[in-house]
């Protein structure tokens, strides 16, 4: 095996690893957490801390709207909006288990009603209105509910004349709500054509993962768009191209600086820089009083 | 011309049909009375087939091989259609073709996927599976007709937008996003047509439209029964119980309040009588051109926000 | 050598022939041409009742403006305007022979005054605004008054509330006009904004050959671009990009097939069929009166 | 830092001037009074040479190796730089780098195309000359400062656009030809400065401006004097006569009515002085942008299209 061989196996290896688990496995004890990506014994304290970015390595590991929300707005100063909207069943769809049952199951992990959190709040006291994404709540996959008030996130700045900043974090469509899930990219992004028609700034931050559905709607319309480190982005997941197309893919496909290189996103940030970043391009973009 | 497996006891009976005419002629024997029951029998068990087809089942007539392409529409439905290629950027995508044309006295422009009937067809038309550059030279077109005030035609056959490195290099779904939010900028009349799959995002980048109508037997979903089958059932054979669940019929989609209507298809499908086809959805598409065509730009666009604003189903 | 080696070969020597002289070569007597492209001997008569396109083989021989002028317009419709504007000579410029005497020399050659003919005239009964350039004037070169004389066409269309056709044929800017050359391209794309924001059809057909300057600016901005068969269409020459890439170009390099593939134009006529497609492109574009 | 040629008898002075001291160091000797006048009479000389520079000269000043990049610049004159990558289509150009900054406290738009100051460097920004995707992305960052009602800093120096395969095929000619008609319909003020190099359209595809200055020692050209000489005068080397003939330098461009100003550079050119350099085109850089804001946008327009209309001389 040449060096550049094992080098390659390596990167296809930590990407198999991330496939499986990007979050922090805590199964090594309450205190102690291991990163999937350097196979580090860590503290939890020191990881929560860190933003959830291993001390170690750097690697970012996914996080949920809620500590999203807390790192990203100035303290006690979010206000979720639309929390009442609540997920219907209009198929009545069941595969191997109802979708009822699948939303329940979400709801009770999560302690989230959907896969998104919607509000306004204020980033080192910049009021802005903000859709945030939940992969945790089933792989941040948007029905009606999530295009709704992703919506209404967008309505409020449009209302208020504030900007506007998506967060997202999706596996793609709501499967189990088919057509009427595929509609919601084209309101996410008819909302977004009404933001751009008022002039209002919007920027989305993608995470890990931001695919499919969410991907080809209102996450790639930013007017500014940031990519989170270590996020992965893209329209077809992995494994669909490499059946279509039969060969295997570059190790850095779809991760944030491929995405940068090709040309489709603005900005990459650490988890740190990411609230500092958001606060300056807002303020650059402030239209003066006059 | 590819037989489907429930059309086989039809084609059975026109068989026997045939038979007995060759038998009466051969041996003179008047058998005219018994042909002719045969011959309603035969269209009664039809119109009974094809009325109760499964979505499965009618999937495969969307899928035909002998469907009519976005070609064939233009050819039979439009006059001086003049193809306009290229993004003005380094590629001319074959899997979406659009141009300037004439439907009856009013100058439209007309866009769509087009599907192969054979293999080099498929290749040349990747199987109507377009690339960003396709949907990238869509918005230019639709920036065209938005300029000289002519309404947009879309028509669409796809099993999805391509799924390929290089698609994902030129950012598949930021071309397919950019086509979603421009469109609900124009200004002019846009009437979009599923004609045979209407499948996931690359065909909502087509669709963003004033009028959506489906011919009768063609699908539009979020995802194809067989992906969505090997996702949640983690068994692609199930693709028949998801083309079920997912309610992808044309009716389904009306219930749904998601399209405008459905043009009926000939008896046994599309391809069966690509003239009548091509005439009913004319017809259709000009119903919608004259509805629109007075509407003022703000109007239309307004009413086109709304319109997709309202989709979704949720608890409150 | 291969098959394949001779059939690149023979290109590459059609290519070499094409780049000499793709005019006809009238020099094999008065009543007799040969086709440099298929190298058959041909009666002037009929090339000349052919649209000086070779029967034979079908090759586009470049033909001048005037030529152009009584294929593109109706009998007796068009009226040439600007044509008192001449070239001037600011910089003084010289090189192994005066600015001057070069175009004194073009003039007496081409009997034009400039390598542009603007004016008004009918294509099928329709008006349209036009601006058709020559190559055999310097090159069909834009310098100052091939750029006034373009915005002038295109302001003619403005006033009247008609479309406008640009033919273009040009090696590129009039080097001897230096930066006055150059802001011709600004010149003439501006005026384009000005027929875009007037809602007026602009078409171009793209002759052989369309290069430099002109390319980057009137050339490409066309509603409808068009080339004509046989035309070769870029923005650097052949052989500029083979001195820089140090590498040899595919035979069919910038012509206009290849544009074509490449999502350029978007469409190809022939010299007979180019008539009645603008004919018919306007018909299509005319409003309905209200 | 490379010596050009017409520098060496002022480094040879200077050199003297550094021995003297020496010596005097060492001895003790008072030369006090010596050193003074050789230093101003080096200066002196400095200031002679660099006023009777010939046109080929100063093009290596506008070449030097050293001289301050767009990059550079951004650091020196303007806070808050956030670069804004890519065209959203599959390509970052790194020969054309833009974003978003404060000069003093006014937001801008600034870009401008990149050169190296090594191999390296060189290779990653393509000496300068950008592709199509450059222009594209420009383009891009031109509407996002028309949205936001930010002016637009363009800073050029470029040998020219890329002449390559991949150029030609995903139009090189279009792009350019674009960004020319796209700026002329910008509603906020638009401020270009040839920092160095600029050649020919690929220059012109960023400079289309209501206000263009030149640093003193840059040149503004359609075609490279090495170019012209190997057209016209089929020899290369001519380039210094074709730099002569081709009247390319900051004063002949402001006799012609081309650009409105000129930014003195540093003794010695750009290089000898970043910050001076930086702060002097600040200075010129704000002042238009007071001039220019609060214009409106019509206005803006209108003025911006009759400056090009009247460009070019002729006989009527
Ligand atoms: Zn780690
Ligand atoms: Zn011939």
């Amino acid at each position: 095996m040449t060096v550049k061989d094992w080098f390659e196996q390596r990167k296809e290896m930590q990407i198999a690893r991330r496939d499986k688990e990007t979050r922090i496995d805590d199964s090594v004890g309450n205190l102690w957490v291991k990163c999937y990506h350097c196979n580090a014994q860590l503290l939890k304290k020191e990881v929560e801390d860190n933003m959830e970015v291993c001390p170690k390595c750097g690697y970012h590991f996914r996080i949920n709207a809620r500590t999203r929300i807390n790192q990203l707005f100035d303290e006690g100063t979010f206000e979720e909006l639309f929390g009442n909207i609540t997920t219907a069943d209009p198929l009545e769809f069941s595969d191997t288990e109802s979708y009822k049952k699948r939303v329940t199951a979400a709801r009770a992990k999560t302690n989230m009603n959907e896969a998104v959190i919607s509000g306004v709040g204020e980033i080192e006291g910049e009021l802005t209105a903000a859709a945030v994404m939940d992969f945790e709540f089933m792989g941040g996959s948007m029905g009606s509910v999530v295009g709704e008030k992703v919506t209404l996130a967008m309505e409020e700045a449009l209302k208020r004349e504030i900007p506007m900043i998506a967060v997202t974090a999706s596996g793609g469509a709501r499967m189990q709500e088919s057509i009427l899930s595929l509609m919601q990219m084209a309101k996410t992004s008819c909302a977004v054509a009404k933001l751009n028609e008022a002039g209002l700034l919007y920027i989305t931050v993608l995470t890990e993962p931001t695919f499919g559905g969410v991907t080809a709607s209102f996450a790639m319309l930013g007017d500014i768009i940031i990519a989170e480190k270590d996020a992965r982005i893209g329209f077809a997941g992995r494994r669909v191209i490499e059946q279509t197309i039969r060969q295997s893919l570059p190790a850095d496909f779809q991760t944030a600086s491929y995405l940068m290189k090709y040309g489709q996103i603005d900005m990459i940030s650490d988890r740190a820089g990411l609230k500092p970043m958001l606060a300056k391009i807002i303020r650059l973009h402030k239209k003066k009083k006059s | 011309m590819a037989i489907l497996e429930f059309e086989k006891p039809i084609v059975e009976i026109q068989k026997k049909i045939q038979e007995l005419k060759e038998i009466s002629e051969s041996s003179g024997m008047d058998v005219t009375a018994e042909i002719e029951t045969f011959e309603k029998q035969a269209l009664e068990y039809k119109k009974e087939v094809y009325a109760n087809l499964t979505p499965a089942q009618r999937l495969q007539i969307a899928r035909h091989a002998d469907r009519p392409t976005f070609l064939d529409y233009v050819k039979l439905m439009t006059t001086d259609f003049m193809e306009m290629h290229g993004d003005r950027e380094g590629m001319d995508d074959r899997a979406i073709i659009g141009g300037i044309a004439k439907i009856e006295d009013c100058s439209v422009v007309i866009i769509g996927t087009q599907k192969g009937k054979n293999t080099k067809e498929n290749l040349t038309y990747n199987f109507g599976m377009p690339q960003p550059q396709g949907y990238r030279k869509a918005l230019r077109l639709f920036n065209h007709a938005n300029k000289f005030n002519m309404p947009i035609v879309t028509l669409i056959d796809t099993p999805g937008a391509y799924p390929g490195i290089k698609a994902e290099e030129t950012a598949q779904g930021t071309a397919i996003a950019v086509n979603l939010r421009e469109m609900a900028k124009l200004n002019v009349p846009v009437i979009a047509v599923i004609t045979g799959e209407g499948c996931s995002g690359g065909a909502l980048g087509l669709a963003v439209a004033d009028r959506v109508y489906m011919l009768e037997h063609s699908y539009y979903t979020v995802i194809s029964p067989e992906g969505c089958a090997s996702i949640l059932w983690r068994d692609a054979s199930m693709a028949g119980t998801a083309a079920e669940s997912l309610k992808i019929t044309s009716e389904d989609l009306l219930k749904f309040g998601i399209i405008d209507g459905i043009v009926k298809e000939p008896l046994g499908g599309a391809h069966c009588d690509y003239e009548k086809m091509a005439n009913d959805l004319k017809e259709t598409i000009m119903r919608a051109i004259y509805e629109l065509r007075d509407v003022n730009s703000k109007t239309l666009r307004n009413d086109r926000y709304n319109k997709y604003r309202r989709m979704g189903v949720f608890c409150q």
